[in-house]
């Protein structure tokens, strides 16, 4: 009778996932153990769990495609604007050589990744942030395919659901980073008028400016456990306030409480209740 | 080592002082240096001038977060002739690190907003040294309707170090609340001038700032973090934040040239700080300018035209 | 003594027990008295029949309150195919005297709110006894607009003793929650229906139904004040519950004449408490019955006569 | 240069207000000492005063005739809907007779009077409610002249000023009296749809369903210093909690600390600062 039953399901049932081409996405560099309980992770279990440590479902950072391959059906991804990547606009030191070693680790050109896709037989815009990437700092490029993305999605009348990380702005493009939360939520605000879905999904972390515009500004904002989740990042305001935060500040089962969430979901849930919402949403499943 | 604090003024005021002590001198002992001394206070006239037009981006900086540095409540008493501060969000709580009102500017009522840092002791604790808590972003909001319900033209001062980073503010939104109030901000059916008149900090400070037209003073910034914290995370050195002011592109005439923002006061010789009247008439007639301009625009295109100043910002789209 | 149980249904189940005793008895003894015994459990059966269809008002009260009296989780349960519960006001705390969400009926999507005050000890005290706090109006308000974006139409179910009375309440704006709520609810562009499935006492009821459809269960209740606060305010006199349960019309056969509801579902012997699902379901008939009805309306039309409904409450002009 | 000092005016700027026929406004019953301070109280001296303490400035009830006089430019004030009066719907024991009770002691048909005025030379309709009359309880007739005045205002386009008082719903004339919250809501409403201004002024005390419904839903809030302004009654909160409350709790200023409040105005300050609203709202003034 309900289909809600998240946060309470066990992390095997992961098998029933699409794979696609998720193989193929090793790229995330893998620790040898969980950083939450310390056990020992093998690659091969890390992949099989869309890294998720098998002990205490500590959830570790998934990239892009990874990410892409837990939700999109098998072969249903089709990328647009892949070819965009970043300048030195305003010749800060030092970002040219980030810039590069960042695209290098991570083979990206940027910190999203964006195109159509479909859950469940849903057809959606689904745009998805790397933190390999420059911790998936929002720049003139991020903000560009985001609001690309989200005018995509007006476009088709189809959900745009943002799987979102960040550090918060790209400090070496300087106002132009900033001036990418008034450019995302003004997107964002035209979505809405056009009665489109979008649901943004907070992994850890998410933080500064980029949780201060376009990733508060879902319909529905779900996040994964224990995903740390703030405007200021929880060293500074250690610094400010002078005494040491409790443990679960800032984390996401301390926003939702706080209100500032729809739903906290697990990742072995995360594409079955995206279906769900895209369902109730009134959702084409061809 | 870096200067935290711009001397300049307090130097010159110094050799001021001395060079009329010297006058002084010269006419207890009958001794006529007139002319010397008029060339000598020409001479210094000079420099303060030249060093006002050439401050480097970290001393417009200090410059901004000056003491002196005149705030929203200085404008604000200076531009209208009444003034009815408003309170609260009706949520939670009144923020007093912006102030909120109304104001009759020229026969015109506008609803003015602005970060407000305070002069005193007990001011700059009672308004949290102007960096805001989420319910000073609400009561943006809920003014920004009534602004529209009204049709009445919205005025902002930027003027914030940023937005506080605190427990409470974390609890109760404070993402949240500055992302809404973009989207506020950005597509109300009014007019909306943003004054950036000191130190523009980060999201706390943008959440005021997306106006039609974003006006700087000429020695106030704008930038997504402040020198320090660049310096400091970027390159593990809080003494490159000469450098960093620099790079960061912070200054009026740099983000002019960027395009980001549309005008620059240019403001007298000794800065706001020194000459507020002369500042203030400035940023009166910067006003009704834009305003005349923006009245007669059609709401709907008001804001199209909003819409695409800030959709176009690095974009590869040119529309 | 004014009884402060609704105990018949338990008295009746002893009853029940000493007969089937007796029959037990009867057979070990080899005397047939089933005869009589039918007549007695047809007797009783009809006096149980009897005795819910003329349940005294303050009897309602005490049924609407019972602990087995069904909640919205109940129904939501019963009706929907699926539902996903949505938290938070993105202001302060996620209010969970009130349960928010999506649920799908019929094939259609529907914005479901309702209070929710538990069964367990555990429960009652997660869910504030059913009384919200402003957190809990604003859920409603923030899920109201996104019915309106969607188009989606607003089921409410309707059972709590009132908002809840406290510090932080008070602090955090009750009042102007409440009243936000009220016209939230008249305007939203989208069909409303509300049921009133257990006891709706005060504005912290009223919030959750400005239904373009007020339905209420025959044993629920719905009233400005709780009988005991009549009596206790206006009588000083504590006992006067029972006269002032009558005296206030708060049964919805009262409420009917009063025109102020637009239907009640008549619940089955024993009451929604004994028969959920046969409750349930003709809960079910009504909720599609009125939207099929209201579905088909433009939302203009929607709203003014649900401006009309409301207006015309105790009004002089008829419109 | 600034018209805003509210709240630092001694009180005996009160000399400057028009008087109209204040005088004739003697009902309030006139305690003997102050409330507050316990100074004696001349009867003239509060008249004088419009009720507000010399010695302390605690601001007393004051009746809906001398709040009229208070408020409006001498002889421009019309009533309307006078004639309407409530009556015992439900047959609820002894609502006759306290109904009767409240006309005879105060002088009123029911416990608001509401009506067209000028206040310095701006035009607005006003309402008055009278904690005289059963603690200004809101039944039918006084839900009805709140919609009445309501619709004038946008029928004339003239801001709507609702100087309040209330203990909340009026308990005699059971849900019909709870409906008129949704009737009062929806008619303000509408109010707004207009681009009405509508300025609402809470008087001590302001509580229950007046406060949950058309008093909190003004553009802006004003209330008198120290009034007594919470839904729930501080004894009911304090039974609930089982301790005493703080003396300021739910009083104005704590209101306007909490942010339901945009202004606290003494009462010798409110028709100039009711006027200055009026003006920075485009009021005509002829
Ligand atoms: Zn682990
Ligand atoms: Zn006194």
């Amino acid at each position: 009778m309900f289909g809600n039953n998240i946060g309470k399901t066990k992390y095997h049932e992961v098998s029933n996932f699409v794979r696609g081409d998720y193989e193929k996405g090793r790229e995330s560099g893998s620790p040898k153990m969980c950083p939450s309980c310390k056990a020992p992770l093998a690659e091969q279990d890390l992949i099989q769990n869309f890294r998720v440590c098998p002990k205490c479902q500590h959830h570790l950072s998934l990239g892009a495609w990874e990410r892409i391959s837990l939700l999109a059906d098998e072969e249903t991804f089709r990328e647009f604007n892949g070819d965009l990547s970043s300048y030195n606009r305003l010749h800060f030191p030092d970002y040219d050589e980030k810039l590069e070693r960042a695209q290098r680790e991570s083979g990206l050109p940027e910190a999203i990744v964006t195109g159509t896709a479909y859950i469940e037989g849903y057809q959606v815009v689904l745009g998805v942030m790397d933190s390999r990437f420059m911790m998936s700092s929002m720049g003139a490029i991020v903000g560009e395919k985001i609001c690309l993305a989200a005018e995509r999605a007006i476009e088709l009348k189809w959900p745009l659901i943002m799987v979102v990380a960040s550090g918060g702005a790209r400090m070496q493009e300087g106002m132009v980073s900033l001036m990418q939360m008034a450019k995302t939520s003004a997107a964002i605000e035209r979505l809405h008028q056009a009665g489109v879905l979008y649901v943004s999904v907070l992994t850890n972390p998410t933080t500064g400016g980029v949780l201060a515009s376009f990733a508060s500004l879902a319909d529905i904002v779900v996040a994964e456990p224990r995903a740390l989740i703030g405007f200021t990042g929880p060293r500074v305001i250690e610094q400010t306030i002078k005494h040491k935060l409790p443990d679960n500040f800032q984390k996401a089962e301390f926003l939702l409480q706080h209100g500032m969430l729809d739903l906290v979901v697990d990742r072995a849930r995360l594409k079955e209740n995206l279906a769900q919402l895209l369902r109730m949403h009134g959702g084409r499943n061809d | 080592m870096t200067k935290r604090q711009f001397d300049f003024e307090n130097q010159y005021q110094i050799m001021k002082q001395k060079v009329e002590d010297l006058m002084e001198e010269s006419r207890i002992h009958n001794i006529d240096l007139s002319e010397e001394i008029a060339l000598l206070e020409n001479k210094m006239a000079r420099i303060r001038e030249s060093k006002y037009k050439n401050l480097s981006p970290w001393e417009r900086v200090l410059l901004s977060r000056s003491l002196d540095r005149p705030g929203a409540e200085d404008y604000i008493g200076f531009l209208c002739s009444e003034w009815i501060e408003l309170h609260g969000d009706r949520l939670f709580g009144d923020d007093q690190a912006i102030i909120a009102g109304l104001g009759m500017f020229h026969g015109m009522p506008l609803t003015i907003v602005g970060h407000r840092k305070g002069k005193t002791t007990n001011q700059k604790l009672q308004y949290n040294f102007g960096m805001p808590h989420p319910e000073g972003f609400r009561k943006v909001m809920r003014l920004l309707k009534q602004a529209e319900k009204f049709r009445r033209p919205v005025l902002s001062f930027v003027d914030t170090s940023g937005a506080f980073p605190g427990i409470g503010a974390e609890e109760r939104g404070q993402a949240s609340a500055i992302a809404e109030t973009l989207m506020a901000m950005v597509s109300v059916k009014v007019p909306v001038i943003s004054i950036v008149s000191g130190e523009g900090g980060s999201g706390g400070a943008l959440a005021l700032a997306v106006g039609d037209r974003i006006v700087m003073l000429s020695n106030s910034v704008f930038s997504v973090a402040s020198p320090e914290t660049c310096s400091s995370i970027l390159f593990k050195d809080a003494a490159r934040v000469e450098d960093m002011a620099e790079a960061s592109k912070l200054t009026a005439a740099d983000l002019l040239e960027l395009e980001l923002i549309d005008e620059i006061i240019e403001e007298p010789v000794g800065g706001a700080n020194q000459d507020f009247e002369n500042t203030a008439r400035l940023v009166e007639e910067s006003i009704l300018k834009h305003l005349r301009d923006l009245n007669d625009k059609e709401p709907d295109i008001l804001v199209q035209e909003r819409f695409i100043k800030y959709r176009r910002i690095g974009s590869i789209i040119q529309p």
